[in-house]
């Protein structure tokens, strides 16, 4: 047992933490730090830069730009990257269709697809959940019915983050309608552009457009666009879900947060005295420090312990990351109305261009009630906390 | 001791209740918001029409002589229906501030035109480094012949921004935290200097900034004590957090209800997700938070009057720790029962949600009033 | 609705005030204030002094020393009384086999039982529960077979409270071994000094002996000692259980402990400040305070609700009262133990007649851990914390 | 960064955890706590044979060399066995002591007698008003010639009625609550003037009251620089708070996998309690907050060692909050989930329900280390 980072591990941390900080525009992760939302070309922009670097899809096969890095240096590459308040590589691109692709995909599909996936010239949206599908992904209704060279796409996605900017989208669907839920199942990649897609907006409690329904009316896809085999969906979906294990606390993103809690804090009086000196508040914050403080070492430990799983299996003590890091996320998130104080009450809408309105009350108060609203979501979707204990009590506890 | 309504009180909650159930049906409601105030004036018509606007006010000043159970049971309803209408602004704080401080000549002028709904009222005490201290005044008041003229800026005035008569703290004396030197002012909100800028609350409520640039009131513009008026703002707060109390219940009780039915109602691996034990006993847990806050509303209902201010304060302070803990874990496991649909603006629950919040922001949430409480050596002897 | 008390209600709510405060004799109220154990005949004094005065069994039909009083009357009775720290009637006696034998026994019963019970001239104690019984009751295995004028009883009982000074124990035994669960369960008295009982202490976590495992070993029980009719007794034995729903949330006890938290955290000093002045132990102490009050609000509405319900039938919102009362209960030992500090890790053996130690620490130490141990059984006993919101979500909720 | 043992480390866990495994095997444990001590003598031999006693003692001084991970391996092996013998005093308290402050000459003639069990320590620097702050003595130290005489009361001295050394703080100089001023003192049990009262401690163990009237110690017997020792009782606190930390892993683990255990094979309602999903969700919790404590144990580990004072403080302040919360958490929960067994002596959850509560309030409860922990500015800048 050896607690301390070697010097290698170091030198990677602060080149990281260099690159984050001096290539990635400072107005990008401004808006970041503050809650704001960040436009398509934000997100492409930094992308880029990433892939540029070689840094934008580092777990992915080497071939295909990937890195070989140790567990920990994934860990520092995110930490840094949520320290910068540097957007993640889109997720969906990166972390999820991307590896599918690279793994389950045809030769053809990689070199069509993973560069321009990588680089963010094709943009992916997800097409999983359904209305009523939920916890229950298996019970999706999408139907895809081969007709010649074509599958026919019937069907509606909810939840689809993002759609709005998307080139392309990455579905479920049936494909075997006789066969038993989990099986018949298959992975599509649908061109947006195709006849018979709509989008329409969900508006989310906090105002924002982030998620979206997406309507499929006899969309016609190539068969050359099925990734793996017909009926194997399901497989490729689990391999997908449970792709995702480090970063999925985001103990970075918490740790920026508490930082900046902290200065506006200092700024914030009450009274003749800055709020950071108000005991009650300090000890809140001390508190969310000590779990977050927590919840960074169990990743590590978590992290270490990837080595010893086959490549592929998710490590169900992930689940504990999910479940601490939204909770200390949601934690942070109210800390921050707490700083601003009767100003969260007033709704500032922002919109693409930015802010309509000048701000009532310090600049800084319009994200912090539209941030507590939204960060909702991060004990629901990706598989909801609830789902977690359960994964918990049966794959560790074995109840 | 009698928790029952009586006659009367169980007529007025049928007429409310059933007025906001058929007026407040959620794809309504989005209608009245989407009016030009941001609320509908027809409605106000009616509220008038039924008397709730009169209602806290003495028969003899032209009101109904209702109580604070009467209030109680108006917010309630309101709470559930999630209402846009400035009732709270203009009849509890604006209305309570006329009851307890004006004179009978101020009540004769005031008082029908507020019970008739002609004249909205909107209570401007916050400033922008005030935070929830009511004492910390910048804005001034100078005595210049028969009147008075008043400088300074205003902030989160709610429903501010509609008011024709703004009641505003100014300072006359003493130095900015100073409880002393304080005046009420009766403003109208057309006099020369005023200068308003109105916006949305995260809730669906208006709020404005003000702004008053050597306004000026007559001399007798004043409610309760020039230079002493604070003891009638603490008075008039407390009610008014009795009210938001009573508001929180009927929003925490809508919360739940739906968090219930969508659990016996929605389908997840082909039965009910109410059928699983851990959000059954949730629900529950939501349950328990949610009596435990009726129990506190009704303690502030019965303390809001309450002539020793501390005992008063202690009691009222108790109730906002107590809505704000209750409120936040209800609402918080109501979207979280939902799931992604509970995050969505087409879906009530959040809007109920997003009140909840708000409500525990308003007048100090509820670590601040656990800190007054505990500094004021808690509630048992 | 109105929310103030009659000049009635406050004048019982005065007479009982001074009725427990100068009638109890103060040594044995001390030793409840101070979380000490009560001899049997601190009980038997307390209790005695109670019936003598007709205010034993307040609850009872009037004929057999009931007061017919009025809910808010009953419930400034408990209060005041716990305020008081005066030890409640023996509940074995006047809450569960008395208002049974009231109801179900016959006249020989009532007359033979009925005063004796009121006076505590006859200790009762409660053989309900079994090992391996737990929440499911009605799976218990004591059977009780017919021999003539007798029954023939064989089992085991256990978490028999105060077993050791029980004259007569009541008891559920099977009388019908082919009949389902809930069916063939008979509800028997039995004298405690008939041969082939063998009582034995179980020493709970605090230190004490307050339960005990009761063994029936061909234990010879007259006919006459059935209550009611055979096998019917799980009916006795749900009126019985259902019975209680003032006083569970024993909110005069927590209004007292809190009396005394803050007495005592006055004197005791952190460096030259009293505890009393900490401000996160003030706060911590007044949101207990909150949640008392509230519960103190909730418990009035639920008593002024009792008239609306059919007699005997529980209210189910009474167990918002178990589970809200519970966890006041234990926060306030866990207080004690804040008041106490380091000096909590002491362990002090209290004997019947009293320390056999000197104090270590302020003599009020000695108390906290044991309190705060032996509390743990309030959100366990009498139907668990997870009994209660089963019941909450099937009879409020409908789940 | 690597949590694997090495080898060195795996064999010592592996024998310590045998060794525990059966002579801490509940039964026997009852036998050890029923000795005229409380604990066994023949134990510690085999503690001093396998190495244990001297492990943390640098190769130099007659040790093993021991880093804090070999620590943290043995004390969370005694954790899950609730070990009643004075290591945690002698080895870690003691030894931390003489570590950080003797003189070569005075290492030399105590670790070798620790290390071959012929000599116990205990650390005595609590008295009666001082709650956990080790810089309030009133017990005072004065030179005469070649001596020091001290004089004073000393209070819940962990195993301080066996220890043949105690270790006393007593002010050389200063008031009541100065840092300054204070020295740590070696005085032989046996020594004319000390009297000691030993008692049973809620979890098992035994402690003392010791009383010093003109205690004559050598002027060369102390340890650390005299009327400046507390920066060393502080790096001993520190390092002991996090040998706490590692103790608590093993009681919090061994109840976590008693109650699992319990839910599988308990039956109630013809199935096994741990069907039910509310009661599998209350499992998964207090497995988080295990290891989440178990994280913060092996950041105490990391940190116990660390240069900076106030870096130190921080870490250790902030991995007792979380051992504290966690540990309160996982006890509530194994005693609830258990029902009526777990509240009795005859079944082990209970027993370790009461260490776990005791190690909270040893060197200061959760409360406390948070608000230090506040004061200093958090953990994150």
């Amino acid at each position: 047992m050896d607690l301390s980072f070697t010097p290698e591990e170091r030198a990677f941390r602060d080149e990281a933490r260099r690159f984050f900080r001096t290539e990635i525009p400072q107005a990008i992760r401004d808006k970041v730090a503050e809650g704001r939302h960040l436009s398509r070309e934000d997100i492409v922009t930094s992308q880029r830069i990433m892939n540029a670097r070689g840094w934008a899809v580092p777990h992915w096969p080497r071939e295909w730009g990937g890195q070989d890095w140790s567990p920990i240096q994934t860990y520092f590459y995110q930490d840094e990257m949520q320290l910068a308040s540097v957007p993640s590589p889109l997720p969906f691109n990166v972390s999820m269709v991307g590896p599918v692709i690279a793994t389950f995909g045809n030769d053809a599909q990689k070199r069509a697809f993973l560069p321009q996936i990588a680089n963010l010239d094709i943009w992916f949206c997800q097409g999983f959940s359904e209305p009523g599908s939920g916890s229950d992904l298996a019970s999706l209704r999408t139907t895809a019915k081969r007709d010649g060279d074509h599958y026919v796409v019937n069907g509606q996605k909810t939840w689809t983050t993002l759609a709005q900017y998307a080139d392309w989208i990455f579905c479920l669907v049936r494909t075997d309608m006789a066969a038993k839920k989990q099986e018949g199942i298959s992975f599509l990649l649908i061109d947006m552009k195709s006849p018979g897609i709509t989008v329409r907006p969900i508006q989310t409690i906090d105002g924002g457009r982030e998620v979206n329904e997406v309507f499929l009316d006899e969309v016609r896809v190539p068969v050359a666009n099925l990734v793996g085999q017909e009926n194997k969906g399901w497989d490729y979906a689990k391999f997908l879900l449970g792709n995702e294990r480090t970063g999925i606390a985001r103990v970075g993103t918490s740790k920026e947060r508490i930082r900046r809690i902290k200065q506006l804090a200092a700024l914030e009086l009450v009274g003749d005295t800055p709020l950071i000196e108000d005991a009650h508040f300090r000890e809140k914050l001390a508190a969310v420090e000590v779990e977050l403080k927590a919840l960074e070492l169990t990743q590590l430990r978590v992290v270490a312990n990837e080595r010893k799983l086959a490549k592929g299996k998710p490590d169900p003590a992930s689940s504990i990351l999910k479940i601490k890091g939204s909770e200390i996320q949601q934690a942070t998130t109210e800390l921050l109305m707490d700083v601003v104080g009767p100003y969260v009450t007033a709704y500032r809408e922002e919109r693409e261009e930015g802010w309509n309105e000048p701000p009532v009350g310090p600049d800084y108060a319009a994200t912090a009630a539209p941030t507590y609203f939204n960060w909702r979501k991060i004990s629901i979707y990706g598989g909801s906390n609830e789902i977690q204990r359960n994964i918990i009590a049966k794959a560790i506890l074995g109840l | 001791m009698d928790f029952d309504l009586n006659d009367e009180q169980r007529l007025l909650k049928d007429s409310v209740d059933k007025l906001i159930a058929t007026e407040y049906e959620f794809e309504r409601r989005k209608r009245h918001a989407a009016e030009p105030d941001g609320w509908s004036r027809a409605l106000w018509a009616k509220y008038a029409d039924l008397g709730l606007l009169g209602l806290p006010f003495a028969e003899a000043d032209g009101g109904f002589g209702g109580g604070p159970v009467e209030t109680m049971i108006v917010l309630e309803s309101f709470g559930r229906g999630l209402v846009l209408e400035p009732y709270f602004a203009t009849v509890v704080l604006g209305g309570g501030l006329v009851r307890h401080g004006a004179s009978a000549a101020q009540r004769a002028a005031l008082v029908p035109r507020i019970a008739d709904g002609s004249r909205l009222l909107a209570f401007a005490w916050m400033e922008r480094q005030s935070r929830y201290n009511p004492a910390d005044v910048k804005a001034t008041a100078r005595r210049d012949g028969g009147s008075w003229i008043l400088n300074g800026e205003k902030s989160l005035v709610l429903h501010g921004d509609v008011a024709d008569t703004i009641l505003v703290t100014a300072r006359i004396s003493g130095d900015q935290r100073d409880r002393a030197g304080i005046g009420v002012f009766i403003v109208d909100a057309s006099a020369p200097g005023v200068q308003r800028r109105g916006y949305p609350t995260q809730d669906g409520l208006r709020s404005a900034e003000i702004t008053l640039a050597d306004v000026r009131v007559d001399a007798t513009d004043t409610l309760g004590e020039p230079g002493d008026a604070l003891a009638l703002v603490d008075r008039v707060t407390d009610e008014a957090i009795a009210g938001l109390c009573a508001e929180s219940i009927g929003v925490m009780a809508a919360m739940h209800e739906i968090t219930v039915e969508y659990l016996k109602t929605r389908q997840q691996f082909g039965r009910p997700i109410g059928d699983f034990q851990a959000l059954q006993h949730r629900a529950v847990d939501m349950f328990v938070a949610l009596e435990q806050a009726r129990s506190m509303a009704i303690f502030a209902t019965m303390m809001a009057g309450e002539a020793d201010p501390a005992e008063r304060r202690r009691a009222i302070a108790a109730a906002k720790v107590q809505i704000g803990r209750s409120g936040r874990k209800v609402g918080e496991e109501a979207i979280q029962l939902h799931g992604g649909i509970g995050m969505t603006m087409e879906y009530k629950v959040g809007h109920y949600f997003k009140r909840m919040t708000m409500i525990d922001r308003r007048f100090g949430d509820a670590d601040l009033h656990l800190a007054t409480l505990a500094r004021m050596g808690g509630l048992f002897g």
